[in-house]
């Protein structure tokens, strides 16, 4: 093995959670070992964990490709301007870049919630009347 | 009459832990709000739900009132509870909770106004007959009324901004000469620090402490208080050391009296919920009124530990509408606590040290009490500020408390970063802590590299 | 008389830390031993020197009495704290103690003998006027006066072993026709277990509290008592959770009695230095002298929240021959303090859990006290005892108490190994703990896995 | 493996966070450790460290060879039988298995501590009359 493979194995293991690696193949033998630490607090089992795993779920391609929009304030999501109207925006939908994709609601205000790009919603991850925090990702769009 | 149902906290660090404790013990749900980059802070993860309101920015988080708000909203929170720093002493906070139908877990925001406004509030503590440093009644317009001011009560005078508190916006003047450019930049900083130029004039008192009485009204006006703190162990201003009684208080009969001002003070701007009045004491013994914090301080554990009184779950009471449950006969002193602040800090310079905490042993056993955030592992960030931990002991005299607490920071241990831990171990091996006989000077006098402000 | 220079502590864990922690605050110097498994043990490095003693194995290390010696000679120390387990109650090491000039901070080997003969401690206190529960007058030597005594009882009976205590050696009898084969096993039992077959009987109760009462004595005989701690809450007689005063003790008269009761036995075999007169109580409220145990105990920390004394504070003073400093009618009773042990076991099954503690954040505020000595990234060892931390709560009232250990136990975050943590949650909501009416089979009761023993 | 090979691997490793690599090849093996996270107790500054630090800092290949004679109860340490006599050992000396290498005195009794091995001594660890504890160095043995 050469030490240019080497590096790029070693490399390659950043990105995995393997600790320990043994290869023995042709009379050469290597072990790699690693430590690594955890964050506590993230494991903690808070409801949160729960629902950034239905996300963090998407395979890593699918992640690469789409763009989320997230809430920007604390607030109540809407999917329409008032009840009886339709939605902004339903899945599959051609988006256009500051076209209006759905209401958060602070402090008896609404707030317009914008595409930052041109695409198509994929996904709409939050229920309608369903509160978000600060950052909570909303929709994935595919960038057009 | 009833508790609340479920209480935001509208802060983090140690005190938003502190909260969350009370409210556990009331049987109250709690909420707590975090910016990004404190998203693995422990108060997150000791309250009943979370809410992320912004980023680390203070102004886009913490001390943004719409997204509070709305987070109370949508959590269904009846009432909020803001801590001490960020939105705790701004009534426009306390009104905007009100308006929304939040209980705002404080004073009136009345009393925030009166007490954010120091010239204002030392007029009318004159007039209630409260005892204040003689100087300028009220604001001091211009130039020439300052210097006719300054030279009816002689120099050196201390110059002070209306808006300003807790040593903030302060220029001591020497003689006359220096009177008038001191004015102006007074003014110039005062209006660029706190968006108003009101500037008053104080006599200047060189030797002094600081004491302060801890204060509990209900709504109805029935006003109590939990006898004094000594906190001259500062650093520009910035407490470092806080103790109950006071080391000079041990005449029952400064003790009444510096309590029985309070009351008259608190009483003179018909102060509600629990809050401090802040006074300093001349090496005669002088006591003087200088502002009034309308809000629960970092320093309320030592009166906690010498009372038996939970400051802060009588704080959530009085501010559910219950009536005051002790008398002023009631309230017991017994034995000695002093605090230590342990800040993220450079010892010597006191230069900010943020970063992993990469170990982490808590002193415990008897008589001692740690308020904390902070954990093996945890990294603290940049952005806030740098107290950690509150380490408090209680002894049953001041001897016992030192030994206390002397033991207890050799037990503290924080790998990772600096700490204040070696500060306050001198400070409490200096003779002259250990005999109470010090002033708010000591911490200068000590540490060369803190000379000059 | 003076204190000692240098106190050499014979333990390991959360006790050995207590220790050092008084030591330290009395100015005296410290010295840790470890076995080699301990030596990342955090009682090493609060203490001012260590030495290592010997491999994991107790035999070879913590029950090692020349090492231990030996130890005591190299560093200089004047005196050998055993606090509780180990060699605190072995009177061999106490009088090998004082024939190498060493204090041994504790009572009496004479003292220590006779608390370890359970059988003879009774019949002298039957005779000095301490209520028994009724059995044999002493040991019982075979298996026709085991008959006649156990008739004259009356069935169900107990068998005890005379060097057990603390529940160890324990046999209960309900007919007749078992006694002989339960006597024959009994005896066999205690020989194997304690090296000494002697049984003696006692009736059997079956609805009992365990109530003991917190002795302390000076070396001129002044003894006083600080009150009694309620430990009924136990499995398979360990103690689990303890509390000051009892739910049951109300009343002034029976308070007072017990405290008593607790003082005359101490006196009745000139008990020195601190110890625990244990007692049970039946459901009439009789009070019966079980055993006295010749140490400082687990469950000090309870009558140290209610009272303000430090007991392992007193007691090196007493070791050191100063007197009393308290008078009986100083000593006060304020509020209610309860503690948990935090063992390192699985919460259902009680199996022990060793391992690496992989996140840690212990409880703190107000009333809350937390004794141990792990930290994060601590690995407990398998070969000791599962005792890994102490959570003691200090309330205005028993509901405070309750309200603040719950709160405590839901802060108390240990993450690697499992803890009795959900056990204690578990029982602290239960009605029968929460009204203070429960007997000695409280845990047999609610958790059907702990049934019978 | 060549030295600036060595060299190259030992640099890249730094800016990993692999703790242990093992190679063997054509006859050469190579183990790298590396400390990442340092037991923090250890670190304390307590006294034992500075000593240890002594020991582990003779070369691995040293360590390899010397066999180390370890006292096994706590007690003082003695050269000779009696202050007037000479030392039972001195650097350089020859020693035959059971030999007597020094004394631990406990408790007024005099400890023989004899080598496990026929060998050389190659150095006394400890000052004659100083405190010992239990597993503290005594004597480095290179056996014959």
């Amino acid at each position: 093995m050469e030490l240019e493979e080497l590096k790029e194995l070693i490399e390659l293991l950043k990105e995995t959670d393997v600790t320990e690696l043994q290869i023995e193949k042709e009379g050469t033998k290597v072990k790699i070992k690693r430590e690594k630490i955890l964050s506590h607090l993230e494991m903690a089992g808070h409801e949160r964990a729960a629902f950034q795993e239905k996300i963090v779920a998407e395979t890593e391609e699918e992640a690469q490709r789409l763009i989320t929009i997230t809430s920007p304030i604390v607030g109540t999501f809407y999917r329409s301007p008032t009840p009886e109207a339709p939605p902004f925006v339903e899945i599959g939908a051609k988006v256009v870049k500051g076209q209006v994709l759905c209401i958060v609601e602070a402090m008896k205000l609404m707030n317009e919630i914008e595409s930052d790009i041109d695409g198509i919603v994929m996904k709409i991850l939050v229920e309608n009347g369903q509160p978000v925090e600060y950052g909570e990702p909303l929709f994935l769009i595919e960038p057009a | 009459m009833k508790l609340f149902k479920k209480v935001l906290i509208a802060n983090r660090g140690e005190i938003a832990v502190r909260i969350i404790r009370a409210c556990k013990e009331l049987g109250i749900k709690t909420v707590a709000v975090y910016s990004e980059i404190d998203k693995d802070s422990l108060h997150i993860r000791l309250a009943d739900e979370s809410v992320c309101i912004g980023p680390a920015n203070v102004t886009q988080s913490y001390l943004n009132i719409p997204a509070l708000l709305s987070s109370a909203e949508i959590t269904d929170s009846d009432a909020i509870h803001p801590g001490y720093g960020f939105l705790s002493e701004n009534h426009h906070f306390a009104e905007a909770c009100t308006t929304s139908g939040i209980t705002f877990i404080g004073p009136t925001s009345e009393n925030i106004r009166l007490g954010g406004d120091k010239a204002k509030a030392r007029q009318i503590m004159r007039r209630k007959g409260v005892p204040v440093v003689s100087g300028s009644d009220g604001p001091v317009p211009n130039e020439e009324i300052a210097m006719k001011t300054a030279k009816k009560i002689g120099f050196p005078i201390v110059l002070k901004a209306s808006a300003g508190g807790g040593g903030h916006g302060m220029k001591v003047v020497k003689e006359e000469k220096d009177l008038d450019q001191a004015f102006y930049m007074a003014q110039r900083e005062a209006l660029t620090a706190f968006g108003n130029s009101e500037i008053y004039i104080e006599e200047y008192i060189p030797e002094m402490r600081h004491i302060e009485v801890q204060i509990m009204a209900d709504n109805k006006g029935n006003t109590i208080h939990l006898n004094e703190r000594d906190c001259s162990i500062q650093r520009r201003h910035q407490k470092l050391i806080e103790e109950s009684p006071s080391p000079i208080s041990s005449t029952e009969k400064f003790k009444k009296r510096i309590g029985e001002l309070g009351v008259k003070a608190a009483r003179a701007i018909k102060y509600r919920n629990v809050g401090t009045v802040e006074f300093i004491v001349d090496s005669k013994g002088n006591i003087y009124f200088i502002e009034i914090n309308t809000r629960i301080q970092v320093e309320h554990p030592v009166t906690e530990a010498v009372t038996g009184i939970d400051i802060i779950k009588e704080q959530i009471k009085l501010a559910a509408g219950l009536p005051l449950e002790y008398k002023q006969n009631q309230i017991k002193q017994t034995g000695h606590a002093i605090e230590c602040r342990i800040n993220a800090e450079d010892p010597e310079r006191f230069i900010p040290s943020p970063g992993k905490i990469t170990f982490l042993s808590l002193p415990g056993g008897p008589g001692v009490r740690v308020d904390t955030a902070i954990y093996s592992g945890y990294v603290i960030p940049s952005h806030y500020d740098s107290l950690i931990a509150k380490l408090i002991v209680h002894g049953k005299d001041r001897p016992e408390a030192i030994a206390k607490m002397k033991r207890a920071l050799d037990e503290f241990i924080i790998e990772g970063v600096n700490t204040t831990i070696p500060f306050h171990k001198r400070v409490l091996n200096n003779p002259d802590f250990v005999s109470g006989n010090f002033t708010t000077d000591f911490v200068e006098k000590i540490n060369p590299l803190n000379q000059g402000q």
